[in-house]
């Protein structure tokens, strides 16, 4: 089963591009990352059909899905709002797309559906109840369980989990993961979370501005990103920039010049370009060969597992360290910054394209 | 109107019977009324153009002049009384529990009475010989409301604040209802007192259920008719004459079309007016978004 | 300025049946600053209403620097709140409303206006003293809201009810820093309430953990996330939260699933407990315990391995650089300091694994 | 629990903090406000003559003449049933052309939308003086004169506007997505408003219904001007009853009793919704 997007644009009001997609999506799992309005939402609006494109064809199989009215489109669509029908209990909310659909199953049949995903998704004790009487989590399970219920060809799942607090969002994410990993419909799953997108480690796609801009696993993505936008949407924290120049074959940035082991050809004749560095690659501690800079703590946001200390440079620039375990300190304190000079990415000022990236450590997983 | 709408022509078929409805009982009443104000009418077959004499006389008579200033009188009067206490009332209902239900549909009663029993009541209420009302009003002065001008005013007036007051009341206090106790919380941090509670955040908070009480109780008030008809018809003399009044013994009384095709347009024509200004507060976004919504559409 | 001490206090909203908050007794020192941490409907929100006087709490009471103010009303508190939405006088300027309070208590003018100009400095408000707080940004607006608490002299707490809840997504990380700074300026201890573990561990010295209208652990974020009391703290604090694997003590020594896996630091009854310990504290070694790698999620940063231990599920958080493969048999340990036994919920001791002899 | 103090009342306080003076005023006025109607009561239980004989606060010999005539007499209990008549017939057809309507205004925009919805709330606001003359003229030629459905048909210019604010106010509470999930899962859009919407907006629907009844029914003039025997309404009744001589007050008391009954036993259902309605759902 294949959905494809044959160069699908979509213009608001007059002129301006709002959307310029071309992209094949397999059965199974896919995921659509992006930041907020990249226009994930409005991609699945068009293959659901709620949406027209300008121009451009969507086809699932071949088959042109224009011609096709949304009801009959074989697409199931799960809301960031978990929405349900209030009037209804969930046996039925559940049950409603099998009951309006074209062939009709009996009413035992229903009733075996409706039971087997609700089994799936822990709703099974509460099948008589409202949805308005259960939780943000169990409400957002009933919508899931109402998409999975029909089997329906394509399912399109936008941020399901962006609403819930999140713990409950690890344990759903664990639980889709089930549900979907031998799905054999093509389910696309859209997030702004990088960390999702590398839980899942499933074909993933970049948007960013209404464009794919880039395609693959989470993993090469995130290792070789091919512009700052990649680096930017598969990265969590966001990855630190800093405006960099080079001479000579040595690199300079905010008070601190180094030598790189090899520059890689395309950084060669780059003077002025945008370093990246990943937080959890600047240490508090040496380490050998590390560049140092320094700056004043602005702020140490401690997760618990991690503490991510955000720090202003002499250069006015900021800079976030990410740092194992609880290490809370007071802002305004002096702090100096080690890393590695392998460890950065470099990215061209004008057509933010990726120039140089960290040598690939892990072979592919 | 909330935003995202989808655009879309077809929804004029769900529309079309509303339309339909509307325009039978108000485009056609409203045309052939356009068409007595321009023509002297002498029998059905025998009409002569007029243009717009009957509206000038109209705009000129005497008689009509002093009902739009009495019912313009009656009404600003209305407001004066019925705002402010509706205000007080409001602000003195209970809030929560099932006291607050008892005081919704206790003072909800007046309003869901027949607005010709309302006149009968308080017909029969304020008689000085069979009424409480008039028996004790006599035992401090002698009160007659159908013959005394000043008695039957103050009657119609005590009459509509009786019926309506309880609207204003609900109003504001659908309003102070929907202010988060935050608010009252911060108020009292801060140590304000009862006045400036209200002044700076209930007030503030009110200005739109303020400005939809006060249009809707000045058109209602405008368009006044059956109450003070049933109470005093208007008498004695035309001392509580309203416009609707006027321009109903105009219509069907003395069957004078020119004139009164010409009065009821003028008459339209200044409810549209407050119409209009009662729509943009009612559609004013209720986060005061006004603005917003301005701003958003130069983007 | 102010140390705050609940003796026994607890409240039910239905004359006793039910208690949104179990009987507690705590000391809140002076200047310091406490996060009240717990999922929604676990009791936090119903303390921070005793202390602010808006609910009167039907058992127990409270002491601010020695004096009973159980059942005085919110205005004798000498308290400031922010709420969860920015509470602000919109018809008044940023300057009134922060003279607002102030004039209340009839303070003289030129007094008003010193503290005015103090306070405003202090929030970086004085640009903004004559704009209308309705313009300002919405993590702006709570400063203004924050600031209209502290114009009033030695102010004994400041309460905030998660006031980063309508704050979007990139002001939200400038405002915890402004309060973070705010802490070490004020003297005023300060009662912080959320539902996010990452805005109590970062704001506050002290961290109090709640569960069901029960406080379960109050510690620094580092006792929270090192040395968890219960397991509902090593489950909440940290992502992914802490393992836990079903075991058995003979009195002497741990077993699981019959055999032997190493012993506890103190004496403990036989009886079935629960071995816990963070992935971040389970490494490979040859010394340790065979486990079948099921799924390896490369996370860019760190790896996660979700392996089976004799049947329980078990992650690890290893290194980027080291290999895996799902269905490889590793050999993992624990931690000793960071792995520890707990019975019906609560920490009883830390657990010392078995080194065995790779043969 | 350790220490033995009884639990303390506790109050969640809603508002500012209100002192007992307060409510107790406010239950004095509101006492002060139903005089006008228990003297109407107490009216229809003493007979006409006695009423006019002797002034007495308390009626000392209650006599249900006023009731037995208003119940024998056809004329009367007649034109209270065709009030009752209308005022439904009225009820139901604005409500069930003001849905489709108000769901259009909700949902979609359309050419000419914000026009056509301050035309309907003109008509809403119209006086009702101001289209006897061509009422009166058009309901003979067209054969609705002194009819149920006319009189019905004729407050639809009042009632058919307000149903269709009231009813928009309700729907965009209802979040459009929840159109769209239902297009999705294969809903076609009548079932999809009749079985999944309608439910959903149920107490508007029946808040709306009320306001209609209570509007029609309320009405004088229109009714009075398009009718003659057939369909008077009570109203018209109790009116025209008034400038015939020696008027029988308890019989038009018990009247006046008879027509409060219907919104009396609606109110406890629409209670919290009354302000919402009058100010067309907007508040």
């Amino acid at each position: 089963m294949t959905l494809e997007l044959k160069n699908v644009s979509l213009h608001d009001g007059v002129e301006q591009l709002v959307l310029d997609l071309n992209a094949k999506f397999e059965t199974g799992m896919n995921i659509l990352l992006g930041p907020t309005l990249a226009g994930k939402t409005t991609t699945m609006r068009l293959i659901a059909g709620l949406m027209k494109p300008d121009e451009g064809e969507i086809t699932l199989n071949g088959q042109d899905l224009s011609k096709v009215e949304v009801r009959n489109r074989s697409v199931a669509f799960v809301y960031q709002q978990f929405i349900n029908y209030p009037s209804f209990s969930v046996f039925d909310n559940i049950a409603s797309p099998l009951r309006v659909a074209k062939d009709k199953m009996s009413k035992s049949d229903i009733k075996d559906r409706v039971e087997e995903v609700a089994e799936l998704l822990g709703l099974t004790p509460f099948l008589q109840r409202k949805p308005s009487a259960l939780s943000g989590g169990q409400q957002q399970r009933v919508a899931i369980a109402r998409a999975l219920s029909r089997k329906s060809d394509v399912v399109l799942l936008d941020e399901p989990l962006a609403n819930l607090d999140y713990k409950l969002r690890e344990q759903l994410r664990e639980e889709l993961q089930n549900i979907f990993s031998d799905s054999d419909s093509v389910v696309i799953y859209s997030t702004a979370e990088p960390a999702e997108s590398m839980y899942f480690s499933v074909p993933t796609f970049v948007m960013n501005e209404g464009q794919i801009i880039q395609r693959g696993s989470a993993l090469d993505i995130y290792q070789t990103p091919e512009s700052i936008f990649s680096a930017k949407a598969v990265s969590d924290p966001p990855i630190n920039l800093l405006s960099a120049k080079h001479e000579d074959n040595s690199l300079s940035l905010a008070g601190a010049v180094f030598k790189r082991a090899e520059i890689q050809d395309a950084l060669a004749h780059a003077s002025e370009f945008t370093l990246g560095i990943q937080p959890h690659d600047l240490h508090q501690e040496k380490i050998q060969n590390a560049v140092e800079i320094t700056g004043v703590v602005q702020l140490a946001e401690v997760t618990g597992s991690s503490t991510f200390v955000h720090v202003r440079l002499k250069s006015n620039e900021d800079l976030v360290v990410e740092l194992d375990g609880a290490h809370p300190m007071n802002p305004g304190i002096e702090y100096t910054i080690y890393f590695d000079p392998a460890r950065i990415y470099a990215f061209d000022n004008q057509t933010k394209k990726t120039l140089g990236f960290p040598e690939r450590l892990v072979a592919n997983g | 109107m909330i935003e995202g709408k989808k655009k879309s022509n077809r929804a004029w078929f769900l529309v079309l019977p509303v339309v339909a409805a509307v325009a039978f009982t108000a485009i056609i009443p409203l045309m052939t009324v356009a068409n007595y104000s321009v023509q002297d009418i002498f029998s059905p077959d025998n009409r002569l153009f007029v243009g717009l004499e009957f509206f000038r006389s109209v705009m000129t008579d005497d008689r009509i002049l002093d009902a739009f200033q009495r019912n313009l009188l009656f009404s600003l009067q209305v407001l004066s009384i019925e705002i402010p206490l509706g205000i007080l009332i409001a602000r003195m209902m209970p809030r929560s529990g099932w006291k607050a239900s008892a005081a919704l549909v206790v003072l909800a009663i007046p309003l869901i009475i027949p607005w010709n029993v309302i006149g009968t009541t308080w017909k029969i209420f304020a008689r000085g010989d069979i009424g409480l009302g008039g028996y004790v009003a006599n035992l401090f002065f002698d009160y007659n409301y159908t013959n005394d001008p000043t008695d039957a005013w103050a009657t119609v007036l005590l009459m509509d604040v009786w019926h309506w007051t309880p609207l204003v009341a609900l109003l504001v206090y659908s309003g102070l209802r929907s202010i988060p106790q935050a608010y009252y919380q911060a108020a009292s941090i801060d140590g304000a007192s009862g006045w400036s509670i209200f002044r700076f955040v209930e007030l503030p908070k009110l200005k739109r259920v303020l400005m939809i009480a006060l249009l809707l109780r000045f058109m209602d008030s405008f368009m006044i008719y059956t109450e003070p008809f049933v109470v005093t018809g208007g008498g004695p003399g035309e001392s509580t004459t309203m416009l609707s009044i006027l321009l109903s013994t105009i219509a069907i009384g003395q069957f004078d079309l020119g004139t009164a095709g010409a009065f009821s347009l003028i008459y339209f024509l200044i409810i549209q007016v407050l119409s209009f200004i009662f729509f943009t507060v009612l559609t004013l976004d209720t986060r005061q978004g006004a603005t917003k919504k301005i701003s958003r559409r130069k983007k | 300025m102010a140390e705050i001490r609940l003796e026994n206090v607890a409240h039910s909203y239905d004359g006793g049946e039910t208690f949104a908050l179990k009987e507690t007794s705590m000391v809140w020192e002076d200047g310091k600053a406490y996060a009240l941490l717990g999922p929604s409907g676990c009791g936090k929100t119903t303390l921070l209403n005793i202390i602010s006087g808006l609910i009167i709490p039907s058992h127990g009471k409270i002491f601010v620097d020695g004096v009973d103010i159980t059942e005085k009303p919110t205005e004798e508190r000498n308290i400031a709140q922010v709420f969860q939405f920015p509470v602000l006088y919109d018809t008044m300027t940023v300057r009134k409303n922060l003279e607002f309070p102030l004039k209340n208590r009839k303070v003289p003018a030129e007094e008003i206006q010193k503290k005015v100009a103090e306070i405003a400095d202090m929030l970086d408000l004085t640009e903004m003293l004559d704009k209308r707080p309705g313009k300002l940004r919405s993590d702006l607006q709570q400063i203004v809201s924050l600031g209209r608490g502290l114009v009033r002299d030695s102010v004994a707490a400041i309460l905030f009810d998660e006031p980063l809840t309508v704050i979007d997504q990139n002001s939200k990380w400038t405002l915890r820093s402004r309060l973070k700074k705010l802490h070490l300026q004020t003297e005023a201890t300060i009662v912080y309430v959320t539902h996010d573990q990452t805005e109590a561990l970062t704001f506050a010295d002290h961290v109090l953990v709640m569960k069901d209208g029960e406080l379960i652990q109050a510690g620094t974020s580092e006792e929270l996330y090192l040395s968890p009391a219960h397991e509902f703290v090593g489950y909440f604090i940290g992502s992914p939260g802490m393992n836990f694997i079903p075991v058995s003590s003979t009195g002497s020594s741990i077993t699981h699933k019959g055999e032997t896996i190493g012993t506890a630091s103190s004496e403990l009854g036989a009886g079935d407990y629960n071995l816990g310990v963070r992935p971040e504290f389970v490494f490979p070694s040859d010394a340790g315990f065979e486990m079948e790698i099921m799924r390896v999620e490369n996370r860019g940063v760190y790896q996660l391995l979700h392996m089976e231990f004799d049947g329980n599920p078990l992650i690890a958080k290893v290194g980027e650089s080291d290999v895996y493969k799902s269905g490889e048999i590793k050999k993992f340990s624990f931690n000793p300091e960071r792995s520890f036994l707990f019975q019906d919920k609560r920490v009883v001791s830390t657990f010392e694994p078995k080194t065995r002899v790779s043969n | 629990m350790s220490n033995t103090t009884r639990p303390r009342a506790q109050k969640t306080q809603v508002g500012p903090r209100s002192s007992a003076w307060v409510s107790w005023m406010f239950w004095l006025l509101m006492f002060l406000w139903s005089i006008p109607v228990v003297w109407l009561v107490s009216m229809s239980l003493r007979d006409n003559n006695d009423i006019l004989s002797r002034f007495e606060i308390i009626p000392s010999r209650i006599s249900f003449d006023g009731w037995i005539t208003f119940f024998s007499d056809p004329t009367w209990f007649g034109s209270y049933m065709n009030s009752i008549i209308y005022t439904s017939l009225n009820m139901v057809l604005s409500v069930a052309i003001a849905l489709p309507a108000a769901y259009a205004f909700s949902r979609f925009t359309f050419s000419g939308d914000k026009h056509l919805f301050f035309w309907l709330l003109t008509n809403r606001m119209a006086p009702p003086a101001v289209f006897l003359l061509p009422f009166f003229q058009i309901y003979q030629a067209v054969g609705l004169f002194d009819t149920h459905i006319g009189v019905a048909i004729a407050h639809m210019l009042f009632n058919v506007p307000l149903a269709v604010w009231i009813l928009e106010g309700f729907m965009s509470n209802v979040p459009r997505q929840l159109d769209e999930i239902a297009e999705v899962d294969g809903y076609s859009f009548p079932r999809f408003f009749l079985t999944v919407f309608i439910p959903m907006i149920r107490s508007g629907i029946g808040v709306t219904a009320f306001f209609m009844f209570m509007f029609s029914w309320v009405e004088l003039l229109i009714a009075r001007t398009i009718t003659a025997t057939e369909a008077k309404p009570i109203a018209v009744q109790m009116t025209r009853t008034v400038t015939a001589s020696g008027v029988d007050w308890s019989l038009l008391s018990a009247a006046g009793v008879m027509t409060i009954i219907p919104g009396v036993i609606v109110i406890w259902f629409v209670r919290n919704y009354i302000a919402k309605g009058f100010a067309l759902g907007r508040v």
